[in-house]
């Protein structure tokens, strides 16, 4: 069967068989046949040539969290989240102009208006999470379009804060 | 003894503090944030009265409910652990007004050692070297301008009401000095309830070397020897041991001995730490006093053998000590890794979440103080340090080893954490050489990115992803518990047969 | 030093081993049951390798297998962990013809001492202290009739080939005799392969006093002083510690420079125990030499700082003992459970099942050694040891308080365990009191019954049945999941952004 | 809510209803009230005035496995398993017929035949689990009426290895 999954922004494809007790796995052009075994409902197990890999994993809807012999990785499937799959720039890009807090916390300081002129490594706010203050710079030169929260509101981490325009020179 | 203690305090010291009271029969109350109704110190304790909502500054700064649970509850003493009102004067004084015993110093002596300017002066008269800096506090940003001039840049601004980082920042030029002043004063208040800050010389590439001191109540005072505390980010520490690889007998003995100066001058008692900087030319400068238990205490208790916690509570209960410098030794080696819910990919902010799947390692030479469990959720509001790792070994070279792989032994889902980049300090060679100054991480860190992770590892992900894609059975309540059903299950055949005998 | 060695082991102990040679840099490679290819000590090793069915006949006794796998992987050396194959000579001599080391005594003082006849010979030549009984083996009932005779009844049947209580039996009529004997003959032979037995005197109400043993090849001795262990149940050890309460310094001098006498007279090497019986009056008799690790080992681990198994590794591989008599000390208390699956309402039957959730106790002076993780299978074949709990303090009020709190903390649901039994015993005055004889489970726990339990858990628990009944949502796994995605996921914001960086 | 549990051979009933935050328990004649809550699948919490108290707890088919504060319960729900409420006696009475291993195991040797007298104390088989001999002895003093099961045989703990005629006088 084959699999999609995006791992550390990219696209992997493996393709996975049952073969008697085993599985053979194709992927990035390797080739591995391995014993695949639950140790627990978050515990695999793979044997690869007599040698045993455990594999922690949790399966959430975003995806599956894993952590292997000190790794950690998020994968996701593919299909679950198309429109995820764009290029690491346009992705960058975005994240440019939509100032969102790294983790959810508490706005402490707003540093600029609306319409306000800004450069690039100039502090556009100050949000404090855990007792600790983040300091977020823009990394444009152009102008706050838009601020949605005020000073002493809590902000999650995947809602912008504030939304910047680029200068085109 | 006491009968009842409570403790002012949540997380990882909480627990570590309930399970002292427990080994010395003395009830156990929590207090705790309408945040942490689950938290795991919470149902450790005989009793758990909440406080407050979950922000710090209504329940475990809260003097007034913490006092008041104490007294509802009648308990004899409080212990504060680390952070939150520790090193704080008008709450242990509050406590010795209300009749009761504060597990820490004298009110006086903490707010002596507190001020961190007060502090200053007085080791100053004692004679204890000092690092050359501000012997008072201003109000204005242009005296501290000239302050720093007069010192010489790079400055340190410092909190002059506590440590941990906390308010903490490094000044390297005179323009970046009002923005680093007014984040440090904001930090401080948000940390300690007080916006003082002073500042000091930067020394450079120092190592951070503290000692552990305990006093009782009627002036014997012992040294359990040195920390060294170098491995900082954020000017916080994350990795302690002991010994440190800087010092020899001479040196230690000659700090040791400063060390306990200090607490004699300050009139202090119960347990505490002499912090000091130790530059490259063999020079140690006073830092200053902890004024209450540290979250590395535990890297002393395993090479002396003490249980720091339960003899602050046996002098806070007015025994005294029961020991003498001459019988105290220095045993092996011990490490800890503080293991934080934070990104080291990106600049080690806080995560928050849901611990979703947990592993602690075990085996020889493995402590574990933990303060989460799997399925327990980490909360925004308080420090993110999920639990402490501590290795002891017969020496340095096997304790690394030792910490290598209980890191590794050591998962967590759910929420990032500093478990890689841990890992990789440890293994690097500067580390396994002693090669430790507090600009540590700064110097040989400062691009960690996890992405140089094994190709294989990620390989073997992908597999256990498509794998369970496949095979939802775990997923699927019901197909696990048929799996349980199938199992042999003791309880079907509950003794009526005996061995040997009549059935 | 090795690069590469085979544990010919299960459970706890291969897991232990396998620690041990990740810390030295060793690669690991284990050996598994068909039964066993979820077990722990499995996924821990470097490599694993299947070598048979599930009967221990067929596999973790089967030596071609073993040697066969051992060649296969380049294995330069097997650690035998205990059980299983330690002891037995053949093996041995056939690692020493292969070319593999074998991590414990050359074949010959193993065979010597393995055999308990020969091995009371040798001492009684050497002058060391032997329980009258038999001086060699017989092949007829009628034999053993009159030497029981001789010896005087009660008399104890023991296995010539091997420890651990297996073939052990007491005998206290002639007429017990024979069907005593052939169930003795039958377990040594199921637990060895050799089902030689033979009788010896049974010495009332003794303590069980052993000496830690580490010898390397050059005629180095050193002991790492006692381990009582006492507490027995169907002659098996469950409670060890150490120092002993019955040793003073003097005492525990002399018996200590004889059992390293008894380790010279038998050209013994590696790590070993030296087991007496020691009477109410101070008397001390030779029991046995145990050729091998010994499961409880950890408690002199914890009270000497020594790795007792990278000290054999080291010997095995040809290294000097870097220690000296002089040098080593005895410090604090240490006390070690075994974890067995269990019943001790049921005369400490055997259980096992699938374990349904698991919690292991944490924080300072708690070491445990676990063979198991949450849903396991606990397989019916081999030794029902789950785990070991072992606790170190200042002493031995405080390391039984310890102990104590670390059981109330042990969960195991799915298998029955002897945690219940465990506790009381540490509670007990009398253990408490330090009474401690091998008939201690006898006398005061004979009619123990967790029935005993307090009324307010039950009440508890049957609240927690209904409140499971009522709200099924953690049983209901789309629910779960669901608030697993409410929660906030750190994978989300996978990093772009960087503090004070441009974003 | 009514129930009904079985717990250490006796039924238990218990009347659990929601009263805002917190549960009303009526059991034995005691009244509680009690603030229950998850802490994660297989943890509950339960405070009852200030005093929390943690219980460990699986559900299979069977019943409810628990642990708290160290003593160990199984539960079962009454309804769940109608014909297991027999009076103690009538049970231990079939047990006396039926003879079954304490555990899984491996019949080592069985002492008699069928049709064969035998008396109380009289060892009628030997059970091998984990390298340890059991000897199931009679408690009765009958006869022998069928053996299921021959040396050698891998047995279930909850199948019978041979049953008993009681002797009637």
């Amino acid at each position: 069967m084959e699999y999609e999954f995006i791992v550390d922004n990219e696209l992997k494809k493996l393709n996975m068989e049952q073969q008697g007790q085993s599985h053979s796995i194709h992927m990035d052009g390797h080739e591995y046949l391995a014993d695949i075994k639950s140790l627990s409902p978050h515990i695999i197990s793979i044997s690869i040539k007599d040698r045993m890999y455990k594999i922690f994993i949790v399966r959430s809807k975003e995806g599956f969290h894993i952590q292997c012999q000190g790794d950690s990785y998020f994968i996701q499937e593919s299909d679950q989240d198309e429109g995820e799959i764009q290029s690491s720039e346009e992705k960058s890009r975005k994240d440019m102009l939509n100032i969102k807090p790294t983790m959810p916390g508490k706005v402490i300081k707003i540093q600029v208006n609306e319409k306000e002129e800004i450069k690039v490594g100039q502090t556009l706010v100050i949000v404090e999470a855990m007792k600790m203050e983040n300091e977020i710079k823009s990394s444009i030169n152009g102008t706050v379009k838009k601020i949605f929260a005020a000073e002493g509101d809590l902000v999650d981490s995947d809602k912008p804060i504030m939304e910047l325009e680029e200068k085109t020179e | 003894m006491f009968d009842k203690l409570l403790i002012a305090n949540r997380g990882e010291i909480a627990v570590r503090i309930i399970r002292a009271c427990h080994e010395m029969g003395i009830s156990t109350v929590a207090v705790y944030s309408e945040a942490d109704r689950k938290s795991l110190h919470v149902q450790m304790a005989d009793e758990s009265v909440c406080i407050g909502p979950a922000p710090a500054s209504e329940s475990y700064l809260h003097i007034d409910r913490i006092i008041q649970a104490a007294q509802n509850k009648k308990a004899q003493a409080i212990h504060p652990g680390y952070g939150f009102l520790a090193e704080n004067p008008a709450f242990s004084s509050r406590c010795e007004k209300e009749g009761i015993v504060f597990v820490g110093p004298n009110s006086k002596a903490m707010d002596l050692v507190g001020d961190k300017v007060r502090a200053r002066q007085t080791m100053e008269k004692a004679g204890v070297p000092i690092i050359p800096g501000m012997k008072c506090v201003y109000k204005k940003t242009k005296e501290y301008e000239k302050q720093a001039q007069d010192i010489g840049y790079p400055v340190m601004i410092k909190a002059s009401a506590g440590g941990g980082g906390k308010g903490m920042r490094i000044v390297s030029a005179p323009d970046q000095l009002k923005t680093a002043l007014e984040a440090g004063m904001r930090e401080a208040k948000s940390a300690f309830g007080d916006e003082s800050v002073y500042l000091e010389k930067c020394i450079q590439k120092p190592r951070h070397v503290e000692f552990q001191i305990l006093a009782d109540n009627y002036g014997n005072i012992v040294h359990l020897f040195e920390r060294e505390c170098s491995i900082q980010r954020r000017h916080q520490k994350i990795i302690e041991e002991s010994p440190s690889q800087a010092l020899d007998d001479e040196l230690r003995n000659q700090m040791g001995e400063v060390a306990k100066k200090v607490i004699q001058a300050t009139g202090y008692n119960n347990a505490g730490t002499v912090e000091f900087l130790l530059d490259k030319d063999r020079n140690f400068y006073f830092l200053e006093v902890n004024a209450r238990l540290q979250v590395e205490h535990p890297v002393t208790e395993l090479i002396t053998g003490l249980d720091i916690v339960q003899h602050q509570i046996a002098i806070a209960a007015g025994e005294k000590l029961n020991m003498e410098q001459d019988s105290l030794s220095q045993n092996g080696h011990a490490i800890e890794c503080r293991i934080y819910a934070e990104d080291p990919e990106n600049n080690f902010l806080p995560s928050s979440g849901r611990i979703l799947f947990l592993n602690e390692p075990s085996g020889p030479g493995i402590r574990i103080d933990s303060g989460i469990f799997q399925d327990c959720e980490v909360p925004i509001y308080y420090d993110p340090i999920l639990s402490k790792l501590i290795v002891w070994a017969e020496n340095r070279e096997m304790a690394c080893e030792r910490m290598i792989q209980a890191l590794d032994n050591t998962v967590i889902l759910g929420v990032k954490t500093c478990l890689a980049f841990l890992k990789e300090v440890i293994s690097s060679p500067d580390f396994k050489r002693g090669d430790t100054t507090t600009d540590f991480i700064d110097q040989h860190f400062s691009d960690w990115s996890s992405m140089k992770k094994d190709p294989f590892t990620r390989e073997l992900s992908l597999m256990a992803a498509a794998f369970l894609s496949q095979n939802q059975r775990y997923n699927d309540r019901s197909d696990e518990k048929d799996k349980r059903e199938g199992s042999f299950s003791p309880w079907k055949t509950l003794g009526r047969w005996r061995l040997g005998r009549s059935g």
